[in-house]
């Protein structure tokens, strides 16, 4: 068949950007025009009014692009091929684009209610999304660094999509500086690799690396480092995690959100694929680094958001934290650590996308009420939201019956199943430490009174109510039944690699 | 399986364990209990009909009026008729009647069982025969109680675990009545609860209690470790061959036992409770704390006597803190002025006698005195309840309630009272001398036997102390009756006798028939055990003989090692010639006392008693001591574990790995300072980090 | 009847009932919500009651045993059964359940439906983690718990109700994740050896695992329940929780909650870990520390202001006697400590319950503002007086039954232990009489004391049955005893054998049995 | 290796490797955006730099890359200039050590 197929996801994406570009270039979407809810139009007043033509297409394209990667489940691409075709791509297709679906549905009130103008925003989304589908989907390094360079350069804007609000700016100044300088690394990084194997195709770069004796060679070594460093900077990775809580905090929440979960999640199954299937060869070069990266990132960030009273703040380093529970499916380094990562991200994803969500909306106009004490009350006084809260909060400190207890119980399997039993403790430790500062959000819905003056967040229009509640469907499904979602999980990433690596991966024995 | 079948299961198992027991005993044939379980069934009855009242039918005293002496004199009747065919049958071991399981787990089986033999019988003779005459006088004496319904609930329920107490064939259902006796003693000590220092009374009495209840419990668990059972009739039969004579075990199992007695039967060094559980209604101190509920130490080392015949060293300890007790108590009773308090000394110094008794191995004699004791001694606190009955209505018919008069019970106001109650003065003289050891009244021949063996199993110290505790006994009482009958009387103080003429009348015929019943009995109780050495009359030795199959292991294994009575007093002398000697002392004692103190004035509550003197009436200041021994450090020591251990340690371990972990928190988040120069050094540490650690 | 009820539905429709009646109180009108959830608990009582009926005694095995393939992948199955051990604790929070509801009904003013809700959630929790026969499942129903009591405790307590609710929970929460560690890495040792994980109990029961294996991973479920028992020192969440929650909260925790622990070490600990368990290092451990509890809690209750703190503590020694129970490894000492558990629930129930009525007449927990009440509420003080002598163990009341057996049990292995422990006897005396007194005795001398009425029918109704139960137990133990009797004998011979190694019957005395094991462990230990 | 590369590309990586390292001690020094963004830049053609050496020895991959990476770096000059204009508009200086709005 012909190759180009293999892209047509990102190729509908692309289209479905440009689209949105040029119709706001030529075509008028003042306020009020029939553009819908665009420039600020009225924000919360006319809010209610039609979808907006921009975020429409999105939505739809986001389907298509979602439904032509499943079309291309059964497609296969020869091993050497630029760009995978197989369960590996789908099952990350699957996560990104459920993530940017429930994030731009739910993102169409803040919108309009902080006068952001449409069509850029969903322009870019759609664009930083193509970006991570191909960096997830790259089997070539130029690929990989192309793809990466495109979702963050885009995110680089999202960011800073305020541009009234110094904060948004600095947030993506910050960021941007450090994305740049963590992009140069892995550049480098990737020279060196290339150096190292002379090749840029990771499958071939794989072969070599496995047929010779591992981890002599200094540029290896070194270029494996270096891009190590790279993406441990994009999926926040302590010590490179700095920007995030910044970032995060700056970003307008949809960004926020669309940051914790795309973001990182096509970052971390980039890495996830490169270190422990094409990499895996030369697991115990970067065994130990990650395995430092993930104690250190599952302690520091919990222990900072202890002390958060800013709920996005603080959701921004559980974020940081949730990246350090991932990193340990990494160093599990097995097709049960990979499955579990997985399983992870995807109620990690759902979960931020809602959390967020609801914490813009509670955060109401300017994002005032952002602080845990403005959170008094809340479950009393908007049962649903509170709710809602609840079980985002319950999935993310890893509790049953939600999908985040499996998703952890997952990840500890694959440790142990390693023989990372001291990885395994600290997770549970930590997670315990995260027990406090969630549990403090519940504590101020449920146990305190709202103050006289408190400000009571509108009942959410029923689009919103609808992807809120899907989520909480899918997260309880997933705590629930989760047999059925961890089969597909296992099929997909069964046959990832080329099957020989799979078994080199496999037969590292664990340091 | 359905909860029947249990029901069923149990009984039928247990008759026939029951009857193969009898067997073993050989001619248990003859004698089957009639009706067993209404012995226990109707005081429990009458406790729950009663009980009911106290909240159905407040005011209504017609229907405890009748059910509770109804309960007892129903129970005492049963009691009679089987005591009566017993004696008939002349039965040599046990008749165990199985009536339900009670517990049972892995080899462990205590069966609901109901022990019929001599001295279980005896038993239930004195406690419903004493217990129905103590609850016809409370009908008068509670006459105007408010709790009048309470009261008789609380004092059935006392009798139903009294006779569970003697009846029970095993030491945890033994067990079950110790422990209930003492909750109703509580009960009823704390009766009028509203009084703060009789609500403590109560408390005091069960908590001292408890204390030799966890040694009856130890002791259990090491029979039960030895034996495999707890049943009375295998462990009792099994003893003579398990246990090494004089061993550790055996040693240890009946000194535990005895902590036990100590506790329910006032001993030193846990005595100090039952002076104050006369702030209990006096019926109460008459059964419980004389008649009864006391004695049940003595019965129960005379329940287990195989036991403490094969530990020398437990009986020397029972024996000695028998005598050490009687003596102590006796001193102290000396020097007392609350005529209740006079009697529960006398109380704890008579149990030392009995415990002298099955000390030094005379058990008999232990049971026998026993017996009269129960007798006089109900009948003495019954008198001095009419006493202090005729003065309370006496001051109550006057000024509003009889306050501003003081005490009823102290002896400096009564004085003189042979006028106004000659029919009590009477009958409190007759248990004075009996107590004595005048003879031919009861105390003379059961406490003279005591006397006696204790010289003759070769304690000539003990024998010596419980002499001169008979002297001491005759004084005090006859000091009790010389200030309460004799003299002038201080009812009224300075008013004179005029007033008390009109006020102070002989108590109503429902109050002292029942002392006309215990004089009777005070007289002739004695006579149930005539000495062979003085055969004055045909029932020589009859006690003897009815509990000779109780007690003859017990004297087998003394004898075995070499326990036998030589019939001589330590210092030479039969035992008639001691008999003779020691009724001489006490009536010698009696009339000096008498002639002394009459004439004397009765000193008034102002001028204490100084000196050694003090010392007694003080109580040698043992309360005191346990006070600020015992009781104000472990308060302290509990405390200090709340306030330090508690809250402050652990609690502070907790919440201080809480805060130190926000701390660190904090700490942590100080480092991001918002500089993005900050970020990017991190960042390189960072990367050479990465770069150090790789391979 | 049986032919009708062949049960296998009916531990699932224990587990699920209260969810359905949950969700039926929240969606209920505000005022319907009480009747609602009492309706539910009665049911569920109801639908008990022939559990127990048609409990076969002989059977030492599980029964009404259902297995449903759960997440195949994982080797987790949905499978539920009751045996000697979970039976009572099952009857006893279906039958403490609707008396925490009834004894709420005047107690919650507020948020009602919410309340209600919590509660029969909980329900779920407790029930399921008493049948399920599942690690995972077991798992999941030990964590869900936290969370309905952590919102009775939080939103319904008392002034400090935020600083006890998050105590509870993170307190409980230590010990539940690395236990979670600990099933993990059973699960995987299982897989290890056969290829396939499995957390299915008779899977991993059937492990024999290497001693220091073993040692690591008993310590992990050790602290879990370790926790919950309380044990000291890890008992300081409990006074908290107690004084803070409501009633009812109250009521199960003492009632049901605090169940689990030594359940959990009856269920898990023992029979999965027989060597480490049985380890004289471990067990000595455990018996003292057991004895501590004994008599620390005893000695700290004596001196409590607060009724309901005092109260607390007594459960904590309460649970000290199981534990030693438990640990002495003897048929009385197991099977007094599970009967032991049934009382605690029933008297230390009755006596929150006691409490929360003064508290709603009165609102005021310290003994020191009350005296001479029973002159004001005969009958209130009749249930008092009845119940703290159940709780101080008088013979003829259950308290006894249970102590003794657990004593006489220990007694044989640990003859020392259980010596000092009886003492607790006194202490119990110690604590318990002078509240008493305080409260209902001495002169009524408070005015607003004097206003008190006694109590209600409804309250008459709630207590009756705990009375019932007091004496009913206290006399004829027999039918609870003897359903327990099979299973406990069935896990000592597994426990035994396990550590002996060898098949052993009945003869000879635990210790004996024990040395053996040891050795053997020890071997094991050493070949590893 | 060093012989496949020869002597020059010998050179020409060490050469790279100094850039690299001027260019993140540029970073790690200076206040200045825009100065610091130069900086990042000097990395990314010191990159380039060893990309071109290696595909001396590896053949033509590494030069099409370099292509990638300058396209990439001029987008992200354009976005970078672009949010520090923005940024300026509000604090009218480009001193990192002033942008602390967000922190801890």
């Amino acid at each position: 068949m012909n190759h180009w197929v293999a892209l047509l996801p990102e190729v509908v994406l692309s289209l479905a950007a440009m689209f949105i570009l040029m119709r706001d270039a030529f075509v008028r979407t003042d306020s009020g025009g029939p553009g819908g809810d665009g420039a600020g139009a009225g924000g919360e007043a006319d809010g209610g009014g039609r979808m907006s033509v921009d975020c429409l297409v999105t939505l739809y394209s986001i389907a298509g692009a979602f439904v032509a990667s499943l079309w291309l489940l059964d497609a296969s691409a020869p091993p050497d091929a630029m760009i995978a075709l197989d369960g590996f791509r789908v099952a990350a297709d699957t996560i990104l684009c459920g993530g940017a679906l429930l994030v731009v549905s739910l993102s169409r009130d803040y919108l309009s209610r902080e006068g952001l103008r449409s069509p850029e925003f969903h322009a870019l989304i759609l664009l930083a999304l193509v970006g991570m589908m191909v960096l997830v989907a790259a089997r070539d390094l130029i690929l990989l660094f192309v793809g990466l360079e495109l979702m963050s350069i885009s995110v680089y804007v999202l960011t800073g999509f305020v541009r009234k609000n110094p904060r948004s700016s600095e947030a993506s100044l910050k960021y941007f500086i450090v994305g740049a300088f963590a992009s140069a690394f892995v550049v480098y990084g990737i020279a060196l690799l290339y150096g190292a194997t002379g090749t840029t195709r990771l499958a071939t770069a794989a072969e070599r690396i496995a047929a010779a004796p591992a981890g002599g060679d200094l540029l290896l070594v070194a270029g494996i480092g270096l891009l190590l460093i790279g993406f441990a900077f994009k999926i926040a990775a302590v010590p490179f995690h700095m920007w995030a809580p910044d970032a995060y905090d700056g970003a307008p929440t949809p960004v926020t959100s669309f940051m914790a979960t795309g973001v990182k999640a096509a970052a971390f199954i980039a890495l996830l694929r490169v270190l422990t299937v094409d990499l895996g060869g030369a697991a115990e070069i970067w065994k130990g680094a990650v395995w430092w990266l993930a104690i250190l990132t599952m302690i520091v960030p919990n222990l900072v958001a202890l002390s958060q009273q800013d709920v996005k703040r603080m959701l921004a380093y559980s974020s940081v934290a949730h990246a350090g529970y991932l990193l340990v499916g990494v160093v599990a380094a097995s097709e049960l650590g990979r499955s579990a990562s997985i399983f992870y991200l995807a109620a990690y994803t759902v979960v931020t996308a809602g959390s967020f969500a609801i914490v813009f909306h509670v955060a109401g106009r300017g994002d005032r009420n952002q602080r845990v004490r403005d959170y008094r009350g809340l479950g009393w006084r908007r049962p649903v939201l509170g709710a809602a809260l609840l079980v985002f909060l319950l999935s993310l400190a890893g509790f049953p019956p939600t999908a985040g207890f499996v998703g952890k119980l997952y990840l500890l399997r694959a440790a142990v199943d390693a023989g990372e039993i001291a990885l395994a403790v600290t997770l549970v430790l930590t997670s315990l430490v995260a027990y406090y500062y969630y549990l403090r959000v519940v504590w101020k819905m449920y146990f305190e009174a709202a103050p006289d003056d408190a400000h009571t967040p509108p009942p959410p229009r029923p689009g919103f109510n609808l992807a809120i509640g899907t989520c909480v469907a899918l997260i309880l499904l997933g705590g629930l039944f989760p047999g059925r979602i961890i089969d597909r999980a296992r099929e997909a990433l069964a046959d990832a690699p080329a099957p020989g690596m799979v078994v080199q991966a496999e037969e590292q024995p664990s340091p | 399986m359905s909860l029947g079948a249990v029901a069923e299961a149990g009984p039928g198992a247990l008759s026939a364990g029951a009857a193969a027991l009898a067997g073993q005993e050989g001619a248990g044939a003859g004698f089957h209990p009639v009706l067993p379980w209404l012995i226990l069934a109707l005081p429990l009855l009458g406790a729950a009909v009663n009980g009911a009242g106290a909240f159905l039918w407040r005011d209504d005293k017609r229907i405890p009026t009748i059910i509770g002496p109804a309960a007892l004199l129903g129970s005492f009747a049963v009691v009679l008729v089987n005591f009566i065919a017993m004696s008939r049958a002349d039965l040599h071991g046990a008749e165990v009647i199985g009536l339900w399981n009670w517990i049972v787990s892995g080899d462990l089986r205590i069966g609901v069982d109901l022990q019929f033999d001599q001295l279980s019988m005896l038993m239930c003779m004195i406690v419903t025969g004493v217990g129905s005459l103590i609850h016809i006088y409370s009908v008068g004496y509670m006459r105007d109680d408010p709790g009048y319904s309470r009261y008789f609930s609380y004092l059935n329920l006392f009798v139903f675990f009294m006779l569970v107490l003697v009846l029970g064939a095993s030491f945890p259902l033994m067990f079950v009545g110790w422990e209930g006796v003492g909750l109703c003693s509580y009960l009823l000590i704390g009766f009028w609860y509203e009084n703060r220092d009789y609500a403590n009374a109560g408390k005091k009495a069960f908590i001292m209690n408890r204390i030799g209840d966890a040694g009856f419990l130890v002791a259990m668990f090491l029979v039960f470790t030895a034996f495999g059972t707890l049943d009375f009739i295998p462990v009792l039969e099994a003893a003579d061959g398990t246990l090494a004579y004089g061993g550790a075990l055996v040693t240890g199992i009946t000194l535990l036992l005895f902590l036990g007695c100590t506790g329910k039967s006032a001993q030193i060094p846990l005595h100090t409770w039952l002076p104050d559980a006369m702030a209990g209604p006096t019926p109460v101190s008459a059964l419980i704390h004389a008649a009864t509920m006391v004695t049940a130490g003595v019965y129960l080392i005379a329940r287990t006597s195989v036991l403490f015949a094969l530990s020398p060293v437990s009986q020397g300890v029972v024996a000695a803190v028998g005598a050490g007790t009687a003596l102590f108590a006796a001193s102290i009773a000396i020097r007392q002025y609350d005529i209740k308090k006079v009697l529960a000394y006398s109380t704890i110094s008579q149990l030392g006698y009995m415990f002298l008794a099955v000390g030094v191995g005379a058990f008999t004699a232990g049971v026998f005195h026993l017996m009269t004791h129960a007798f006089f001694k109900a009948l003495l606190f019954l008198g001095a309840g009419a006493v202090i009955h005729a003065v309370h209505h006496a001051w109550a018919h006057g000024d509003g309630h009889g306050e501003g008069h003081g005490d009823p019970n102290d002896m400096r106001n009564h004085g003189g009272l042979r006028k106004f109650m000659p029919r009590t003065f009477v009958f409190m003289w007759i248990a004075t001398l009996a107590i004595a050891g005048v003879p031919p009244l009861a105390g003379f021949f059961s406490k003279d036997e005591i006397i006696w063996y204790s010289g003759a199993y070769g304690y000539p110290i003990l024998w010596g102390v419980a002499l001169a505790t008979a002297l001491l006994t005759a004084v005090y009482m006859a000091r009790l009756m010389v200030m309460t009958f004799h003299g002038g009387n201080r009812t009224f103080g300075q008013r004179g006798s005029a007033e008390a003429g009109r006020r102070l009348h002989e108590v109503p015929a429902v109050m002292w028939a029942p002392l006309a019943v215990l004089a009777v009995l005070s007289v002739v109780g004695g006579w149930a055990n005539i000495p062979e050495a003085l055969p004055l009359l045909p029932t020589v030795e009859w006690l003897h003989h009815w509990l000779e199959p109780v007690f003859a292991p017990a004297i087998a294994v003394k004898e075995a090692h070499g326990f036998a009575p030589e019939y001589r007093s330590p210092v030479g002398g039969g035992e008639a010639l001691w008999a003779v000697i020691s009724a001489v002392i006490a009536i010698a004692a009696v009339v000096a006392t008498v002639r002394v103190l009459a004439p004397k004035p009765v000193p008034t509550e102002a001028e204490a008693p100084t000196g050694f003197a003090r010392v007694l009436h003080d109580k040698w200041y043992v309360d005191e001591l346990y006070d600020r021994a015992i009781v104000r450090p472990s308060l302290a020591l509990w405390r200090a574990c709340w306030r330090i251990v508690d809250a402050g340690l652990i609690d502070g371990a907790v919440n201080g790995a809480g805060r130190a972990a926000r701390l660190l928190g904090w700490a942590g988040g100080q480092l991001q300072t918002g500089r993005v120069t900050t970020y990017l050094v991190a960042f390189m540490l960072g990367a050479l980090l990465v770069l150090g650690v790789l391979s | 009847m049986t032919a009708f009820y062949d049960g296998h539905w009916i531990l699932t429709a224990l587990v699920v009932l209260p969810l359905i009646g949950g969700a039926a109180c929240l969606l209920a009108p505000e005022a319907r919500a009480k009747t609602v959830a009492l309706a539910t608990t009665l049911v569920l009582f109801a639908l008990s009651l022939p559990l127990f009926w048609t409990f076969d005694t002989a059977e030492p095995g599980f029964q009404n045993l259902v297995s449903i393939p759960w997440i195949e992948a994982w080797g987790i199955s949905y499978a539920v059964g009751v045996d000697g051990i979970s039976i009572l604790m099952i009857l006893l929070t279906t039958f403490t359940m609707p008396l925490a509801v009834a004894g709420s009904f005047s107690y919650i003013r507020r948020r009602e439906r919410a309340f209600y809700a919590m509660l029969l959630f909980l329900t779920t929790g407790m029930i399921g983690v008493f049948v399920a026969l599942d690690l995972f499942l077991f798992y999941v129903f030990w964590e869900i718990m936290l969370i309905p009591m952590y919102f009775l405790i939080g939103v319904w307590g008392g002034e400090r109700r935020i600083y006890s609710a998050v105590k509870f929970f993170l307190y409980t929460a230590v010990g539940s994740l690395l236990m979670l560690v600990a099933i993990v890495t059973l699960a995987w040792i299982f897989q290890d050896g056969s290829g396939a994980w499995s957390f299915a109990y008779e899977d991993l029961v059937s492990l024999e695992l290497a001693r220091r294996a073993q040692l690591w991973l008993f310590a992990g479920f050790a602290l879990a329940f370790a926790i919950k028992v309380p044990l000291f020192p890890f008992h300081t969440w409990l006074p908290d929780a107690h004084v803070e929650a409501p009633t009812a909260g109250s009521v199960i925790l003492a009632g049901v909650l605090l169940k689990m622990g030594v359940y959990g070490f009856l269920r898990f600990g023992l029979p999965l870990f027989p060597t480490a368990a049985t380890d004289p290092a471990v067990v000595n451990a455990m018996l003292v520390l057991g004895l501590i509890g004994i008599l620390y809690a005893a000695w700290v209750a004596a001196v409590q202001p607060d009724a309901k703190k005092l109260i607390a503590y007594t459960s904590v020694a309460h649970l000290g006697f199981v534990v030693l129970g438990v640990f002495g490894l003897t048929t009385q000492g197991i099977e007094g400590g599970i009967l032991q558990m049934v009382n605690h629930g029933i008297s230390t129930g009755a006596l929150f319950l006691l409490i929360g009525m003064l508290y709603e007449r009165r609102h005021s927990r310290q003994i020191a503002d009350f005296g001479g009440i029973a002159k004001v509420m005969p009958v209130f003080a009749f249930a008092l007086v009845v119940v703290a002598l159940s709780s101080v163990g008088l013979p003829g009341t259950n308290g006894f039954v249970g102590e003794f057996l657990i004593l006489v049990g220990t007694f044989r292995t640990h003859p020392w232990i259980a010596a000092i422990a009886t003492t607790g006897v006194i202490f119990a005396a110690c604590y318990m009489l002078p509240m008493v007194q305080r409260v209902l005795f001495n002169r009524l001398d408070r005015e607003e004391n004097r206003a008190l009425t006694d109590v209600t029918r409804r309250e008459r109704l709630i207590l009756a049955p705990l009375l019932a139960l007091i004496l009913l137990i206290g006399v004829w133990p027999g039918p609870f005893l003897n359903r327990t009797r099979a299973s406990v004998e069935a896990l000592i011979e597994h426990v035994e054998t396990r550590t002996a190694g060898v098949a052993s019957s009945g003869a000879g005395t635990v210790e004996v049995r024990l040395e053996a094991g040891l050795e053997a462990g020890a071997e094991a230990g050493g070949g590893e | 290796m060093a012989a496949a590369l020869g002597l020059n590309g010998l050179i020409a990586l060490f050469v790279s490797a100094i850039l690299f390292s001027i260019g993140v001690i540029g970073v790690l020094l200076r206040r200045n955006a825009i100065i610091v963004f130069m900086c990042i830049e000097l990395m990314l053609n010191a990159a380039n730099l060893s990309l071109i050496a290696f595909s001396r020895m590896h053949g033509i991959e590494g030069q099409i890359f370099v292509f990638f990476v300058m396209a990439v770096a001029a987008a992200e000059a354009a976005v970078g200039l672009a949010i520090i204009i923005a940024i300026f508009r509000h604090y009218e200086v480009v001193d990192l050590d002033r942008f602390r709005l967000l922190k801890w």
